[in-house]
Order: C-alpha cells, then structure tokens, then sequence
C-alpha cells in the first residue's frame, strides 16, 4: 500500500531543512553595510544611516558616505572636545518596507540612538514613524517633504537640509519677481506622481498665495518616477503653452525630461524652472556645454555658493578625498553628523533623549551652506533647518570639471522669509489628523 | 418492458448539411441497441443529440418520460444516461486505481466532499471490486498512461457505469484493438452491462461484433434511419446491403470472398 | 475529534518546532521567516490552482487585498485588533473573488493566466494613482493589538511570528485534508481531462470556482500578515513581478505535497537574501537560473528529490 | 477639434511604437506556440547597444550624423540574432515538447536572468543619445507640433508589418510556417525542418524585439526596468489583438495605442489603468483575441 509519505522520508525532510535554517542562523553581517567613526564599544553615540546604495539614486549614497567621513575627520580636528559617533550605514534599496527593517536592526540590535539620511520622501516617511514608536531620533539629511515637519511631525524628528516648502517659498518669491518684470500669466507644474512630487506643488501654491501671485495654471502633468519617456508630456505641455513650467523631477528624471525637451522648440517659448533639486552638481554636469535657454535653479547646497571659506574647504576636502565634486547630498550629510554631535556637546550627554532633543531645538551652527553673517538654526516648533537659499540661472563656468557650466547670477533669499508661518503649519497639522498620517 | 428513451421528430442541421431528419425511435429498458452507418450518415450527431452534447434543431428527446433537451450534460448524466468514448477519455498521469476512486467520488454526489478522504477503505474496496469485474486488476497500480489501449477501453466503460446509469452508449468499443482482444473485450463488457440490467446504445462498424452482441440494429444513411430490426432482418435488407453494408464495412463479406476464393 | 494522518503529525511537529525556535533564532530571521511563511500562503493559494490546470499570473491581487485591507483598517477605519484586521481582509479579497471568479473560470491556460495578470494590473493602477493610499510610497501599517493585548515595540514582530506559525499550521492541515479529499482528487482530475468530469456528472467551472475563492481567501492571510509584518504596505504587492515570483516558489517546491510551498518559500527568502547580500546587482540572474535548473531536471519541484518516486516504487 | 488630432497623432506614434515592440512577441507565440516573457530583455538589449553605440559615435563627432541610424540598425541586429541565437540554441530547443504554460515560465527565468545581465555589462545609469531624435527636427501639423523622429517611426512600423503580413501570407515560406503554426506534428511528417523553421523564426522575434528597443532609444533615457515596462504593454497588444495574428497586432497596437493617447490629454489619472481595462475587456468578450482561432474541444 504506498503510504502518501513515509515517516522515514518526511523524517529526513524536516531534519534537512532545519539545518538549512541553523546554517543560516548564524548572524547575517549585511556585507553592504558601512560602518565609519569609533569602534561598538569606544562610541558615546552610535547613529544608524540609511541611503539607496544600488540603483539610480546610488550617488547620492555615495556622496552621503563621504560628506559622513569629512563631518567626522572635521570632528576630530576640532579644537574642542567632541562626542565619539559610531555611525553606521545600511543600503535602504529605495523600498520602504526594507529600510523599516533596517532601522528596527538598528535600534534592537546596534543600540542605536540616532537615525540620519534617507533619500527618498516616502521611505523616510515611515522610518519616521518607526523613529516615533520608539523613541529614537531621527535627523534627515536629504529627503524634501515638508509633511515630515508638519503633518506627520514627531517629536524626535528633525531635517538638516531645506525641505520642498523652503524651496517652494524661494522659487514663488522669484517668479513672482520675475512676474513684475516680464508679466508672465501662464505656468504649468510637471512632478513625478508620488508623495514629494505632490507635496511640492502643495507647497508652491501656498507660496504664491501667501504673495499675492496671480497666475493661469494651464496644465499639471504626473508621470511615474523613473518615467523613460516624456514626449507625451512635452507634447501636452507645449499645447497648453505655458510661459513658465515648475518642475519637482530630479536626478536622472529631470536630466531626462530637459534632454527630450530639448529636441523640441520647449525652451523657445517657456523657462523651465526647478528650486528643489535643480541646481544639483550632477544636472551641471550633465547639461555638457549647451545648456537649455532660460533655466532658473536652485538646490540644498551649491558647490560655488557660498563663496565662504568654511564652503571652499568643504568641497575642496571632498575633492581631495573622493577626487570628484559633491552633489548636494554631501553637504546634507555632513550637517546631520556636525549636528548631532553639536547637540550632544550642548546637551552634555549621549543617553538622555530628551534632553538632546531640548538642545538641538534652536541650536544654531555654522555650516558649510552658510554664507557669512549668517547661522544656520533649528526650527524649534517644525524641527526643520533654517538656512538661505540662492535661486540663479545657469551660466558658463569650469572651476568646477567635468561640468562646463555652473548657476550664477544668484538671487539671495534671507531665511525666516521662508519658513512656513506658524497658522499654516498648524492648519495643516489638523487638517491631517484624519488622514494615513495621522499616528497615534 | 418500459420505453426507455424515445425521440419525436427530431432534426439537426449544419448549415445546408441535414445530419438527422425526421428521426423518431423508441427503446425499451433492457435492449441492447446497435446502430451502422457509414460515416457522414448522421450516427455521430444522433449520439451526441441523445446524449445532451450537441442541441437538436427542432423535435424531442425522452428520457424515461422526461425531455432532455436544453439539459446540460451534467444533468443528463445525473438523471442515469451516460455514454464511454472511442478514444478513451482517462485521467492519463493517475493511477487506474485513482481514476476508478474519482469516478466513485463524482457518482456519490454533484458535490464532492472537502474533508472525507479520497482513498477511504471503502472505495478502494469498491475500486478492487470493479477492476475483478473488467479483469484489468493487473494495472490496478499502473500510471493510464501506461496501460494498453483494450484495457484502458475497458476502464473508460467500467468508469461510465460507476455511475449506476440506466442507459450507457458504447462508442465504437472495440476500435483500436486488435482481433485476439476484440471478443474477449466485448465478452466482459456485456457481462457487466447484463448485471447492472444497463440499456445500450452501441455504435459499430465492424459487423461480426453487431451481429453477435446486438439485440436490434438500427441502421443510418444520411440523416435517415433506413431500417430498424433485430440483425438477421436489417442485414438481410437490400437497401442496407447496398447503402451501408455495400461500402464495403461489413469484414464478413470481405472474408466470405477470401475464403470462397 | 480530529484524527491527524501522518503528514499533519509532521506538520503540527515542524510548527512547535519553528514556535520553540523562535525564541533562539536572531530576530532578523524570525522576520524572514514570518515574510516566508505569509508568502507561503499565497504560494499555497497558486498551487492548488495549479493543481486544477490553472496557473494564476495574477495572485498579487489577492494578497495586495489582504495587505491594504490591514493597512487601510488601521489608518482610516481606527480598527486596530490584528484577528479583526486579517478577517477584514479575507472578507473583501473572498468578495472581490467571488465577482471576478464568475469570469476566471471560463479561461484555461494562457488565458486565465493572462487574465489574472491584468487583472491584478489593474489594481496596482489603481493605488499608484490614489493619493488618500500614498501613491506608490504606500503607508505603515499602525500597530496593531490582539485581542486587547498590545505587546511592546520588539514582542510584537515575535506575537506575529507566533501567529503567522500557528495560522499557517491550521490552512496547512486544512490544505492537507483538501488535496487528499474526494474533492482534491477532483482538482487533479479537471487539470487531467476536464470532459470526462464532466461526463462524470460533476461540474469543473464550479469545483474552480471555489478553488479560486479558497486561493483568494488563503491569498489574503498572507497579505494581510505580510502587512503586520513588515509594517508597511505598497502598490509593488500587486505588480505582475510580484504574482511572477509566487509561481516561480510554487514551481521551485512542486505541487505534490503540503510543506512543498512552505520549504519552498523559506529557501527562496533564504536564497535572495544571501543573494541579495552577495551580489545586490545579480540576485535575480542567481533566481533564474535555479527557476531554470528546476524545470529542466526536476519537473515536478525540489520535492520530487526528497519525496523520491513514491509512484513508480510502490 | 485639436485635442481630437492631437489624441490621433499621439495615438499613431504610440500604436507604431507599441507594434513595433509586439510583433516579435506575437511572430513568435504564432508559430512556436511560446508567450516569451523575455521579449522585453531583447527590446532593453537592443534598446542599450543602441545608446551606447550612438553616445560612443557622437562623442567622437567625426562622421557625419546620419550615419548614425545606420548605427542603430546595426546594433539591434547584431544583438537581436546574438542573444536570438543564443537562446534558441542553447536551451529552447531542447523544450519544444513541453507544454505552454511551462514555457511561459522559461521564460520569465530567462527574463530575470537577462534583466540582470544587462546591468551588469552596461551598468545601471541611465544613457541619454538624444542626437538621432533631435537631428530630424519637428514638424507642424494644423497648430500641433510632432518630432519627426516619431513620425518616422509610423512609416518604420508599417514597413515591418508589411514585411511581417507578406512574408507569413504571401511567399512560400510564409505558407510552410502556417502548416507548421496549424499543425507541427503534420508538418514534420511532410518533411518541413520544423527546427530551422523554430530557430530562424525565434531569431526573427528576437531582432524585432531588438530594433524596436534600438529605435526607441533615442527618445528615451535607457534605464534599468524599461524591458519589465514594456513586456505587461506587450501583452495588452498581442492579446487584444489575438495571440500569433500579426493584423491583430496592427490592430490591437491601434486599440491600445490611442485609448491611451486619449487617456493622457482627457484622464491622466486613469493612464496606466485603461490599457489593462481595455485588455481584461477583451479577453472577457472574446479570449482568443479579435483575429486569434478558437481553439475547438476534441473528443
């Protein structure tokens, strides 16, 4: 009578693959993982990073890594007596659901009492509220959502890099300029249809209502992240003809989009305006010799603004050091690191939360970003950072190799013109309370 | 002795071709009915009509008094009527035991049970029972794939009567198999076919089987039946000696002349 | 009561023994094991289809189901009970199975499963477009209390794992009961000769039918805890990729016995995140060509090798 | 009325495009009876031997420009019966017994395999060769403006779906491969080499897919994932149209293509769902496609 399965034979099966699971048991060091600073046992502080290390959002990765390392070399230089940080760095593959797992291994498992990086908006998002669940503080370094620091503000989160709102508020100030000179009516927004591409127009609108901006909005378009094909949406553009079109693509996207617009009349009849990411060292490059007529950009961190020292010596070390020039990410974060190690000076231990996050409310610190006569300051009510931004144009200049061209004619915007006023945030802090949101 | 199945009028046409005309034909429980006719004469259609897959044009099907027309095959075969096939239609990668059990599973219900087991003691009981009766136990354990083509006839049929039918259509039994096998086959088919007092509906070519097995013989010429009676008669029946047999089917006349020769 | 066969013996043994290890195991592979298991339920809903001649391209739905149901309940319906949550999700996947069903059935083959594969696209189209469910970021999932109790923040992966383990028992020895059924074999049988079950008297489109509901229903369980797991839900649960990768675990343990998916789908995590580790640009070339190793020598799945050929020996 | 010409223009560019990527797919599925997942590895294949060509041309900026379609061309046959070669020989034609779903499933493994291969030989940045696209310029249509770049691409694919009709319908080899798509066992028995007839014929799929992928690079920015994009639009077409019918991919790339083109200028938030809309509704109405046989039950 054939039994359906000996016990024998099922015998065998189990114990096969129990030793599967036993060989696999023993601890899976993630060979990804980056690990800089002072040793697990040396460090006052151990602080756990996050960035996409493989796929396209790599460089900035990359760049984050190396703005870490000069942050830390910068630390131990220092005359004064700076923390010991541990600081260790795990790939988050740009997928949410992995990079809640990482910061979880980093809180349980490497003790960790800080979490920093974070590219895109949406895994940033719920590492945040991992952040919140277990009190642990988490310093942004490089994702743009102004929800992080009003409608799902927390606590233990902070942003060391202006947010979409900052950049939204700068670009709306230019526009509107530019309004009273060329009296533009007509303007189209275009972002990839996800959270910060969304946030981004929520954020310019504002703005212009705050000036007092009147103006058509012809046309929004949403195409997908990493959309290989825009031709569709410079067809739609160019028939709702806009005099200006804002955009919140970036990186590779961006680039995309602005070489396909290229091969048509685009940049005939419209300027093509980005104040978030479109200033980065990576678009410069790039854009070759030729780039497209009427570009107004703006970005976190600009490798030839300031003109300050402290800024020179920054992107010179990371030339130095990494023999290429940084894109914004770098400075992003290099300023988490100086921070958290400032705010552990200040508050004058490594251990006590709550404390720290007391101290880093109103800290102020000079960084790199900084053009002289003024400190960069934490936002003690949003958290967020509270620095200047320079909108320009792109113009020749090779100081920089390999790009062949660099923004200049700069328009400069003080920083409290562009934080979000209070009654805003709080509005739209309610507003959220019944959304996904909203966290207990 | 009751009419088991009677048709009234009945008619099927594709296009312009009539495959049944007019056809009205009466059994009784018990009989054992076999129907010739050359190919192209309308036998498959009328089977397919009687048996529920293929709706008549116009006219009535009874079964046992009620019509069956417009039923799904499902229902015709839950009401007792069920046929076998000429190619035997198995479950090809299970064992014989497995198909004789799914048949025994789908005759106890429309609804097969999700919790009682498959290979319960008295199924497989029953399947040994049955595998006795077609004398095909020495596959019991064989994947079908494997079994010769007579025995795997044989457990298409055993299969069709798993289902306690009260009229069972053999389709060109002994096709496919050869001359030693062909008798014996039929021997151990009629055998079960008289104990479970079954009605057969019996399509055929070969003559020799017809005449030996068959009760009445209705014979088939372009959608008509030409002739309806017990073997002797029909064969004797010029018009079939020229419409159907003529064509040269019937093997007995061939071998007569052989052996004249 | 309930008289356990041999297999459910080994069954009930291999989850007290994943329960037990729970406990010495890092806390890292309990979460793969937890995403394992989930995934294995779905694997489970693929194969009994599959047993029937139905390879589903598009069990992603289901399983996004039972996942966004969970994420959705928490975030705007303020249920927070994890048993309430799962039931939700079986609840709407069963329903939406129960519609889509009627028109699956009728296909076979390349059809059902080009079908399927639509179908699921069409709902991942659907939340990438929806701003309210965070686009294509998706959401978290809030946390989650059972029955009451709300373990803290690192016990609460560890009350899933338990859940998961013990859930994936009870379907697996359901599972079991099923494929040894009357109505099992019947599956086995459609996906054979779907005619002569007909000509049995039995009705195939039905006895799908159910299979699909009950494939969705299991589908959803593993969604829904994949959600508490993982603790965050996104549209990619119901992209074809996703569908593509159930079918390859379902192929890669076989479909003739219960545990095949649940070892399948503990390698296959197990396998990826080694890969993943090793060579984070080439895991997927690693996958293919075991996928493709699998269909070439082992036909019927990893466990053809270790069940050996209990046919032809017999 | 412009959002009306608007809508056609876009939807014959896109139509064009989408034949073009189906034709390999569905020529394939018609005669070997294999729904190649990796269809859309051949068209990313072709699609970056296409831009790194043309970058490597255009940086050195010697030869004249027009030469460089010449490139393009070359790039997709090259790699398309390279990597068509390859495959058929070395492992699918070992498997034509198999059954179709199987099939199906061989190729999704060699989809994974391919995707992963291409990022490792041409890395994972995205290559941007916009020269080819940009050097034809633009033409005005009524108040519209189109690249002529696509415009090309209209007349490109009807010349490969005549090439593709003709030869299937009207030359002896065309009436051999449908002896071979009605029946493969018939047309051994015949004497037909149904293994050439297999290996020139995937090839052919292969290269199609290849040229498709090389012609679009230009106007896109070559990424890793642009062959998993295009495989799901690949489908919808051959399916609506009806699986192994090349007027069925005509049609069905029309059908899909300016349902979506309307999709863009009318809905944008219902772009990607209609196409799958439009595909479920068809398979609903009539499974076999608009063109495709109904398969018959024998018993």
């Amino acid at each position: 009578m054939t039994q359906f399965l000996t016990g024998r034979r099922f015998a065998a099966r189990a114990a096969c693959s129990l030793l599967v699971l036993c060989a696999a048991a023993q601890p899976l060091t993630s060979w990804a993982r980056v690990e800089l600073g002072a040793p697990a046992g040396k460090a006052d502080a151990t602080i756990g990073c996050m960035f996409p290390m493989t796929g396209r959002a790599a460089i900035y990765g990359r760049d984050s890594i190396a703005g870490m390392k000069l942050a830390l070399a910068d630390l131990a230089r220092d005359g004064t007596p700076a923390p010991t940080l541990r600081v260790l760095i795990d790939d988050t593959r740009s997928k949410a659901s992995y990079a809640v797992r990482i910061a979880e291994d980093f809180i349980h498992r490497d003790g960790a009492r800080f979490l920093c990086g974070m590219v895109s908006s949406g895994v940033a998002h719920a590492v945040s509220q991992t952040a919140q669940r277990n009190r642990v503080i988490m310093v942004g370094t490089d994702h743009a959502s102004s929800r992080l620091t009003i409608e799902a503000f927390h606590k233990y989160y902070f942003r060391v890099s202006n947010d979409s709102y900052t950049s939204m508020a700068a670009g709306a100030r230019y526009l509107a300029e530019l309004q009273r000179k060329t009296g533009w009516k007509r303007l189209a927004f275009i972002a990839p249809d996800y959270d910060y591409g969304h946030v981004s127009w929520i954020d310019l609108r504002s703005n212009f209502e705050r000036l007092g901006v009147k103006f058509e909005l012809v046309g929004m378009f949403w195409p997908k992240l990493y959309e290989p094909d825009y031709s569709p949406y410079i067809d739609a553009l160019q028939k709702a003809e806009p005099e200006i079109v804002v955009t919140a693509l970036w990186g590779g996207d961006f680039i995309a989009f602005m070489k396909q617009a290229a091969s048509t009349d685009f940049f005939d009849r419209t300027r093509l305006a980005n104040f978030d990411t479109g200033a980065n060292y990576e678009v410069m490059v790039a854009l070759g010799d030729k780039p497209p007529k009427g570009l107004i950009v703006s970005a976190r961190h600009h490798n030839n603004w300031p003109e300050s020292e402290r800024n020179r010596r920054f992107v010179n070390d990371f030339h130095e050091a990494e023999g290429r020039f940084p894109t914004y990410a770098a400075e992003g974060a290099y300023s988490g690191i100086m921070m958290i190690a400032a705010a552990i000076r200040k508050a004058g231990s490594a251990t006590d939360t709550d404390a720290i996050v007391t101290a880093l409310e109103g800290l102020h610190l000079q960084l790199p970003e900084d053009p002289d006569g003024f400190t960069s300051y934490i936002d003690p009510d949003t958290h967020q950072i509270v620095q200047m931004q320079a909108v320009g144009e792109v113009v020749p200049d090779d100081r920089f190799p390999p790009a062949r061209v660099m923004v200049g004619n700069w328009t400069v915007y003080r920083a409290e013109d562009l934080s979000p006023p209070p009654a805003l945030v709080r509005e739209r802090r309610s507003r959220a309370a019944g959304t996904a949101d909203y966290f207990p | 002795m009751s009419t088991i199945l009677e048709t009234r009028g009945l008619n099927r046409s594709f296009g312009a071709v009539t495959a049944a005309r007019e056809l009205n034909v009466k059994i009784e429980s018990g009989e054992v009915v076999g129907v010739i006719g050359s190919n192209g004469a309308g036998k498959t259609t009328f089977i397919n009509m009687v048996t529920g897959y293929l709706p008549p044009s116009s006219g009535e099907i009874l079964f046992e008094g009620k019509s069956i027309v417009g039923k799904s095959t499902r229902e015709i075969i839950r009401n007792g009527m069920t046929r076998s096939f000429q190619v035997a239609q198995l479950f090809p990668e299970m064992t014989v035991l497995d198909n004789l059990l799914i048949a025994l599973v789908a005759a106890e219900g429309p609804r097969p049970s999700f919790l009682g087991g498959l290979r319960s003691r008295s199924r497989i009981a029953r399947a040994d029972e049955i595998l006795e009766e077609f004398a095909v136990q020495q596959y019991r354990n064989a994947i079908v794939s494997a079994v010769p083509q007579g025995a795997r006839k044989l457990i298409d049929i055993a299969m069709a009567l798993i289902g306690k039918p009260r009229m069972l259509l053999l389709d060109e039994p002994t096709s496919g198999v050869s001359v030693e096998e062909k008798f014996p086959l039929m021997d151990t088919v009629m055998l079960a076919v008289r104990r479970h007092k079954v009605t057969v509906l019996f399509v055929e070519h070969d003559m020799e089987i017809v005449e030996r097995y068959v009760s009445r013989v209705l014979a088939f010429y372009s959608g008509e039946i030409i002739s309806d009676g017990v073997p002797a008669k029909v064969f004797g029946d010029a018009k079939v000696q020229e419409l159907v047999i003529g064509h040269g089917h019937g093997r007995k006349t061939e071998d007569k002349e052989r052996s004249a020769a | 009561m309930l008289k356990l066969d041999k297999t459910e013996i080994w069954l009930v043994v291999s989850a007290l023994v994943l329960l037990a290890s729970a406990f010495l195991l890092p806390n890292w592979l309990t979460f793969i094991l937890t995403l394992a298991l989930a995934k294995a339920l779905v694997v489970q809903g693929v194969v009994i289809q599959m047993r029937a001649g139905l390879v589903s391209f598009g069990q992603g739905l289901f399983f996004c189901i039972g996942g966004y149901s969970v994420g959705m309940g928490g975030a705007f319906l303020n249920i927070h009970d994890a048993f309430v949550l799962v039931a939700l999700g079986v609840a709407a996947s069963v329903g939406v199975a129960a519609i889509l069903g009627l028109l699956m059935t009728r296909y076979r083959d390349i059809f059902f499963a080009m079908l399927s594969l639509a179908l699921s696209m069409i709902l991942y189209g659907l939340i990438v477009k929806n701003q309210a469910l965070g686009s294509t970021d998706g959401f978290n999932v809030h946390d989650v209390s059972f029955l009451g109790w709300m373990p803290a923040g690192e016990d609460q992966k560890l009350v899933i794992f338990v859940l998961t383990v013990i859930v994936a028992g009870g379907i697996a020895i359901a599972l079991n009961r099923y494929m040894k059924s009357g109505l099992g074999g019947v599956n086995e049988a459609i996906k054979e000769n779907e005619i002569r079950v007909e000509f049995l008297g039995l009705s195939p489109r039905w006895i799908l039918y159910a299979n699909y509901l009950f494939a969705a229903g299991i589908s959803a369980v593993g969604g829904a805890f994949t959600a508490l797991a993982t603790g965050h839900v996104d549209p990619e649960m119901a992209f074809w990729t996703t569908s593509g990768e159930f079918v390859f675990i379902a192929l890669l343990g076989g479909t003739s016995h219960v545990a095949a998916p649940f070892i399948a789908a503990v390698l296959f995590a197990l396998v990826r995140t080694y890969a993943l580790e090793l060579a984070p640009h080439s895991w997927q070339m690693i996958l293919g060509f075991v996928l493709l190793a699998i269909i070439v020598f082992l036909p019927k799945g990893l466990w053809s090798l270790v069940a050996g050929k209990r046919r032809a020996a017999a | 009325m412009t959002t009306l010409y608007a809508i056609l223009i876009d939807g014959m560019i896109y139509a064009s495009w989408l034949f073009m990527v189906a034709a390999g797919l569905t020529v394939i599925y018609g005669v070997m009876r294999i729904l190649n997942m990796a269809h859309g590895s051949f068209y990313s294949i072709g699609a970056y031997t296409g831009a790194s060509l043309v970058g490597w041309y255009f940086s050195g900026a010697q030869g004249a420009p027009y030469w460089s379609y010449a490139l393009l061309l070359g790039a997709a046959l090259v790699s398309g019966v390279v990597v068509g070669l390859l495959i058929e020989q070395g492992l699918l034609q070992f498997m034509y017994k198999r059954d179709e779903i199987l099939m199906v499933i061989v190729t999704y493994a060699l989809l994974l395999i391919l995707e992963d291969a291409t990022k490792l030989i041409f890395g994972v940045d995205p290559y941007f060769t916009f020269q080819p696209y940009s050097l034809l310029g633009r033409s005005e249509i009524g108040e519209l403006t189109f690249a002529n770049y696509d415009l090309a691409l209209i007349a490109v694919a009807a010349v490969i779906g005549a090439a593709c009709w003709l030869t299937l319908n009207r030359t002896h080899t065309g009436k051999v491969l449908r002896a071979v798509i009605q029946d493969r066992e018939i047309a051994i028995a015949m004497g037909v080499n149904v293994k050439l007839m297999f290996a020139a014929t995937f090839v052919v799929g292969t290269t199609l897919g290849a040229i498709a992928g090389a012609l679009t690079a230009p106007a896109i920015s070559v990424s890793p994932g642009i062959g998993v994009e295009v495989i799901v639009l690949a489908f919808a077409v051959v399916v609506v149209g009806g699986l192994g019918s090349i007027e069925g991919a005509i049609v069905g790339a029309l059908l899909v293509g300016i349902t979506r083109a309307a999709a863009v200028h009318l809905a944008p938030q219902i772009e990607l769902f209609v196409i799958y809309g439009v595909m479920a509704l068809v398979l609903a109405v009539r499974p076999q496609g608009l063109f495709g046989r109904d398969l018959a039950r024998k018993i």
